[in-house]
């Protein structure tokens, strides 16, 4: 295990470092700025997604639409539409050609789900509401969407696991965020920033993991999730 | 060699084939390497552990619950993490893609096997079938289309994410990116994203295929039923 | 009245579910259709509160075509009971009861106290309106279901096929419940099933549709068993229609011998081949013969002009008497239905 | 970082050499790394080699330095052609030779005993700061001592990794400290232009420093160490006939040819390998 | 024969699902488990083939204990039913039905021809044996599984409510398969329901189970009916008792009368107070009084000495007569049984 040795060795060197604290190249300024990032992103794609995966879901129509983009959504490389978008965009100096691609990625993942979360309803109780005099928009917002909200949220979390994961791919073309320490170090041959960043990110995805698992405590219905004890 | 740069398919067909490790099939070729390679691994390891969860239930709380952050962790970092103990080769990408294709992998094998109607495992037991053989001969090919469902999303992302790995100089086709990216050019981007796209679509196509051939008794469900 | 004047539905496909139907479901009544599935029944029921447009025709609400009217507006006066209850899952169960109290911009807590008094109305516990839907047995949440539909008393009431996913026990269970309940409440009731037993016990009219959308028989339960309008109706009745048609025969006007019954001390021979022995309070226990001794034989009860000419046939089948043992209201021995009795009350009925 | 506890993955031999020692039977393997001026040279390398009859395999593209330098070690590669400022770097990284005879002396001493360096031609690509013909006008700029008074004021663009290598050095040697370090890449010469910063980490040799009326600011301390083109060989491996070919090569190489050679890459995008002959044929090498 | 010996059966979480059950099985007859929910039926069923073991107690099939049997092989000798049919849906029919021949060895060809020649004798189209379970209906499926049990001829079959799922007509086909079936293979049958209809229509002998896994009564059909053990019983049997009884009386010993038909054109008057109507080859129309002229009255009808005394009850309550229209194998009026004669053969049922 002398691998393991030298990795907490790396970890040391790169969190002893007090240069690593402070300044726009440090620890809690990369962190602010890959949340920024990311959660920039994440909004975007999900001011985009949720809507219309509620209308789609709702309406039924463009069904097809989310299928083919669920689809090609996966099969896309990352890294290319990255650089695709950087290219595209030369010169505009900005975050936008890397936040572009980034909400384009994480856009599928809560269409998909929030229309099939939204699909999903058992169509009984959307009669249910019908049939008690719910207006349209009263069934989506005050029946649907609380029943669905379950894969609604599931889908912001794999685009949240998707987006961290951009985010700090997206630091190879120039974005700031916790990626930095891996691409510079990588690039410099200070493998202790590397193993620092890395380790950083891993524990910043699972941070919004955990994060997700409580947004989904907090804001479903327990006669949703289940989550009471059958008595 | 005229002047200005080529087009898409003239920078295409210069590129195609040099004989040369950096030519577009070599890295078509590497690319197949290590995207088929994390799948096959993913499978060779989530089919047991997958039955291993179905069989001791009680496993496959903290096995999904590990899985789910295997499947969290971002490509690149364990790419990097991995250096240290792999080097610079495409071992190194290969193993995390296989990891994440396992987390994807077990739960499907384990809702395969859950996808088994409790009556028809019965009615296996109760004609007389050893434990063994019900497994090979009536759960796992019940299986099969959930397994595949989720074959498929591991190819598919598996193909996709190799490209990262560009990053450590080991993304097969993600090379095309880097290089494109070094040198502002587009054709090189183009191609890998087209390839890298339809090399997904081709292979999600053939699992396709596969469960058509495996599963006559799915796919005849949407024809004739009378 | 709830009125459908040559109503039909083709639906886009071509299907036409409902075939010029006319039929009228009178105020305070429960209205039964009743039919094979793909009749049409739930189309019918849906069209009253325009779920689904009419194609042609009319349906008429107090005079009232529901056409004109707004359909949420609607359907806020019109109850609408289904199978699996339709409650929303992510709502107390009070919740769910108040749920169209709430739309019509009642306060929480007035909405709160008429759901808390629904759920005891409709015999649930109200400890469980705290509670989640998937906390509860079918057989709940088919009340609630029934309770939510009553929060905002409307007059009109739609039940499809309300009962049909729980067990036979619970079914009949919520069955009385819900003649009870009319019983104070006099709603106007449609109810949808293919249980042609549920359709005789439940309803005043019962109507019968045949496939392709047509009415085949509209006719109060006794009539539709006494006199099916066709083949169709008569094999959808099922066997055992004669048997189950004393079941509407009353058993008040039963002629009864009160002269048969002896203590259970009594020695006492008798011309009468048969002799019920009664304990001292009323019970009965059984037959004997003319001749004191011997084993005594097993009986049947009814009760007198509760129960039907079907229960007092099935308890004189029950002892080898053949005579029929009559109970009052407190059990006890009113007289017995001698097997001619029996014979002059069904003869009745059969002409009537 | 200090990097003292274990040894570093990036910077070490750590990693399996994966290619085979096959340098036997008379063929010389090329390689080069995953950009393409290295992709260029190796080929003018190749095709060199290949006129004179020598039995030559391209590997190009191969990876970083921390790949191709083990691949050469163990005979993997026989040729890779090399910059060898940074080589030294790589060898030691505390070594602080600055002008091309320190460091190929440097390099001679501290390379391993299965490799070695030939003759260094003068063609270099070199790290630079360099700022439009515009701002150097402006500002009256031709040194980097000179950038010192007006650096406060201004963006620096450079790959991103070049803060993490540079800021300290600057404020040592010239005392430059920048408003901004914008991370640029590639972009970095268009960025000068469209002014969204002043001054940037150009190579000496891309193509867009006449492209875009760029100009180099004299690195008067020498900070930025010699980058000359130099091959690298695995000894055993190489002839006389492979060394006598390369080194001239090396000869004739000078900065401004390759200048224009990446030009042709970069900006009609021709292939390394045809710029390459073209070149060779020019200098009547093949 | 398969005698239980004092079983009984504790879950491991500590459930006593059976207990000290003695029952006996014979040999050639079915033996029908009824009870309601989660008594124990199951349980029962499955201890027999060692699905699960029983905790205390012996089960002897011909007197050898099962428990010293290796399950596969104890297994591949017992038929087993069960709801959902439990084909293996990735399986053709006819590889289905042939699977315990498979798991036996035998070779392909004799194994497929004697599914083929099961499917026939289950009353399948031997098309379907190319069919996947799914592309047959629940009905179809249901005959499937039955063959399947009876591919390799076991001698036992195990059923557990094999025909709850599919709807009432088809359960009704697939019961009287059962009994044909059973007619010409004389197997040893254990069946379980939750349906005390199913249970008296298939049993030769009937075991009523309460919850906690005790036996509470062991009867034959009729006698269970004529003599619930207990008041549990009795209520399991439910309403209507008497009259199910009559099910089991045969008609054959009905007194008819062949003084009461007339011609369609007849205008004779008659002492009589109705008279049948009847067409040139034998048909009936319906009851006239003796007065001619008037509307015609409907009437009922039985198979006289096929039906049971129940259908020539109800088909007399059938007409203002009170008379039942006896007809032969032909639909041929045969006779009249008038109210007399039914009182009478009533009377003999309930005293025999
Ligand atoms: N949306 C629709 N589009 C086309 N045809 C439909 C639609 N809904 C129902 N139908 C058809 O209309 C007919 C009547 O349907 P309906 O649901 O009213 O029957 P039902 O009597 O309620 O049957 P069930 O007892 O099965 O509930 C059926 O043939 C059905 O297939
Ligand atoms: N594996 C088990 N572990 C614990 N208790 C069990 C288990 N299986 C069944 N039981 C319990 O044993 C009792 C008998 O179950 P069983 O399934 O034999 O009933 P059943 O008569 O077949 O009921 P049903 O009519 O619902 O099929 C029930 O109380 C049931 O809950
Ligand atoms: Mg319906
Ligand atoms: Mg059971």
């Amino acid at each position: 295990m002398t691998w393991l040795t030298s990795f907490f060795g790396w970890l040391g060197d790169f969190f002893g470092d007090p240069a690593n604290w402070s300044g726009t190249g440090g620890i809690p300024a990369r962190l602010l700025e890959h949340l920024e990032f990311s959660a920039l992103a994440l909004l975007l794609a999900a001011v985009i997604a949720v809507p219309l995966g509620l209308l789609i879901g709702h309406t039924g129509r463009g069904e097809v639409l989310v299928v083919v983009t669920a689809n090609l959504a996966r099969a896309l490389p990352t890294l290319g539409l990255l650089v695709m978008f950087v290219l595209l965009l030369l010169g505009t100096a900005s975050i936008w050609p890397v936040i572009i691609p980034l909400v384009l990625l994480s856009v599928p993942p809560i269409l998909v789900n929030t229309f099939e979360g939204i699909k999903g309803v058992d169509p009984e109780l959307r009669d249910a509401a019908y049939g008690m005099g719910l207006r349209g928009g009263q069934v989506l917002g005050r029946v649907l969407v609380p029943v669905a909200l379950p894969l609604i949220l599931l889908g912001c979390r794999l685009s949240a696991i998707q987006v961290v994961a951009t985010t700090t791919v997206a630091a190879y073309t120039g974005l700031g965020g916790l990626g930095r320490y891996v691409i510079d170090g990588f690039a410099t041959k200070d493998y202790a920033s590397v193993v620092g960043g890395s380790v950083l990110i891993v524990l910043f995805a699972l941070v919004v993991q955990v994060l997700f698992a409580l947004a989904q405590r907090v804001a479903v219905s327990p006669g949703v999730s289940r989550r009471l004890k059958v008595r | 060699m005229g002047d200005g740069p080529p087009s898409l398919w003239e920078w295409i067909g210069r590129n195609w084939d040099t004989g040369r490790v950096d030519s577009i099939s070599n890295l078509l070729t590497d690319h197949l390497v290590m995207s088929f390679m994390p799948i096959l691994l993913a499978l060779v390891v989530a089919l047991p552990l997958g039955l291993a969860c179905a069989r001791w239930r009680w496993l496959y709380q903290p096995t999904s619950g590990l899985m789910n952050v295997v499947y969290a962790l971002p490509s690149l970092p364990v790419f990097m993490l991995l250096i240290s103990v792999t080097g610079l080769s495409q071992t190194t990408v290969i193993i995390p893609l296989a990891f994440y294709g396992t987390a994807v992998l077990i739960p499907a094998v384990v809702d395969g096997l859950d996808s088994v109607p409790d009556h028809v495992r019965q009615s296996a037991v109760a004609m007389g079938f050893t434990p063994l053989r019900r497994l090979l001969a009536v759960e796992l090919p019940i299986a099969v289309p959930v397994v595949l469902a989720g074959l498929r999303v591991v190819a598919v992302s598996s193909i996709s994410l190799v490209s990262v790995g560009a990053l450590i100089g080991q993304g097969g086709l993600g090379g095309l990116f880097t290089r494109a990216y070094q040198n502002p050019f587009m054709p090189p981007v183009i191609t890998g994203i087209v390839l890298i796209v339809a090399l997904a679509l081709v292979a999600d196509g053939l699992l396709v295929l596969a469960q058509r051939l495996l599963t006559p008794w799915v796919r005849a469900r949407k024809g004739t039923a009378s | 009245m709830i009125t459908f004047e040559s109503v039909t539905k083709r639906y886009a496909d071509g299907t036409v579910a409902v075939d010029h139907l006319d039929l009228e479901a009178p105020t305070g009544e429960i209205t039964v259709l009743v039919g094979p599935s793909g009749c049409g029944k739930t189309t019918s029921l849906r069209m009253i509160n325009r779920m689904i447009d009419a194609s042609e025709g009319r349906i008429l609400l107090d005079g009232v075509p529901v056409q004109g009217i707004d359909p949420p507006t609607l359907r806020r006066g019109i109850g609408y009971v289904i199978q699996q209850a339709g409650l929303f899952p992510h709502r107390k169960i009070v919740d769910n009861v108040a749920t169209v109290p709430y739309l019509l911009g009642w306060d929480r807590k007035k909405a709160r106290s008429r759901a808390m008094e629904l759920l005891e109305r409709v015999g649930l516990d109200p400890a469980l309106s705290q509670r989640y839907p998937f906390q509860l047995s079918g057989g709940q949440q088919q009340r609630v279901g029934v309770a939510r539909a009553l929060a905002a008393d409307p007059p009109v009431l739609l039940m499809d096929e309300p009962f049909s996913a729980v067990d036979p026990i619970v079914r009949t269970s919520l069955q009385d419940e819900l003649l009870r309940l009319q019983s104070e409440l006099n709603k106007t009731i449609v109810f949808v099933t293919h249980d042609i037993d549920e359709a005789i016990k439940l309803g005043d009219r019962v109507a019968v549709l045949r496939v392709g959308g047509k009415l085949a028989q509209l006719a109060d339960p006794k009539t539709l068993l006494a006199a099916p309008a066709d083949d169709f109706v008569q094999e959808f009745l099922g066997h055992d229609r004669g048997i189950r048609r004393l079941q509407f025969v009353s058993t008040e006007g039963l002629r009864l011998r009160t002269d048969l019954t002896v203590p259970e001390d009594s020695t006492a021979a008798s011309p009468e081949p048969w002799l019920l022995v009664v304990t001292g309070d009323g019970s009965p226990v059984g037959w004997r013969t003319g001749e004191p001794g011997g084993e005594l034989e097993p009986f049947g009860t009814f009760r007198h002009g509760h129960d039907s000419m079907r229960t007092a046939l099935d308890a004189a089948l029950l002892s080898p008497s053949g005579y029929a043992v009559a109970l009052d209201a407190d059990g006890k021995v009113a007289g017995v239905a001698t097997r001619q009795a029996l014979d002059e009350a069904l003869a009745e009925a059969a002409d009537g | 970082g200090g990097g003292s506890t274990g040894g570093n993955p990036l910077d070490t031999t750590s990693a399996a050499p994966s290619g085979s020692a096959s340098g036997g039977g008379g063929k010389a393997i090329v390689g080069s790394f995953d950009f393409d001026e290295s992709v260029l040279l190796a080929s003018i390398y190749a095709q060199a080699l290949e006129a004179k009859g020598v039995q030559v395999e391209e590997k190009p593209r191969i990876g970083s330095r921390e790949v191709v330098y083990d691949q050469v070690k163990s005979g993997g590669l026989t040729i890779v052609p090399e910059y060898n400022g940074n080589l030294l770097a790589f060898v030691d990284i505390k070594d602080t030779s600055v002008t091309t005879d320190e460091v190929n002396a440097a390099l001679k001493q501290k390379l391993p005993a299965e490799l070695e360096v030939l003759d260094s031609s003068p063609a270099e690509d070199k790290d630079s700061l360099s700022v439009t013909k515009d701002t150097q006008a402006k500002q009256s700029l031709t040194t980097i001592e000179d950038l010192a008074k007006v650096s406060k004021d201004m963006v620096l663009g450079a790959p991103p990794e070049f803060k993490k290598r540079w800021e300290s050095r600057f404020k040592e040697v010239y005392g430059l400290e920048f408003k901004e370090w914008k991370p640029t890449g590639p972009t970095t010469a268009d960025a000068l232009k469209d002014g969204s910063i002043q001054v940037g980490n150009v190579f000496t040799t891309d193509p867009k420093m006449t492209t875009n009326d760029l100009v180099p600011l004299e690195d008067t301390k020498n900070i930025f160490a010699a980058q000359n083109v130099t091959p690298l060989l695995h000894k055993a491996s190489a002839d006389d006939t492979i060394k006598t070919t390369l080194n001239g090569i090396s000869a004739k190489l000078t900065t401004d040819s390759l200048l224009q050679m990446m030009q042709k890459i970069s900006v009609n995008k021709d292939e390394p390998a045809t710029v390459a002959k073209e070149w060779l044929t020019g200098n009547g090498l093949a």
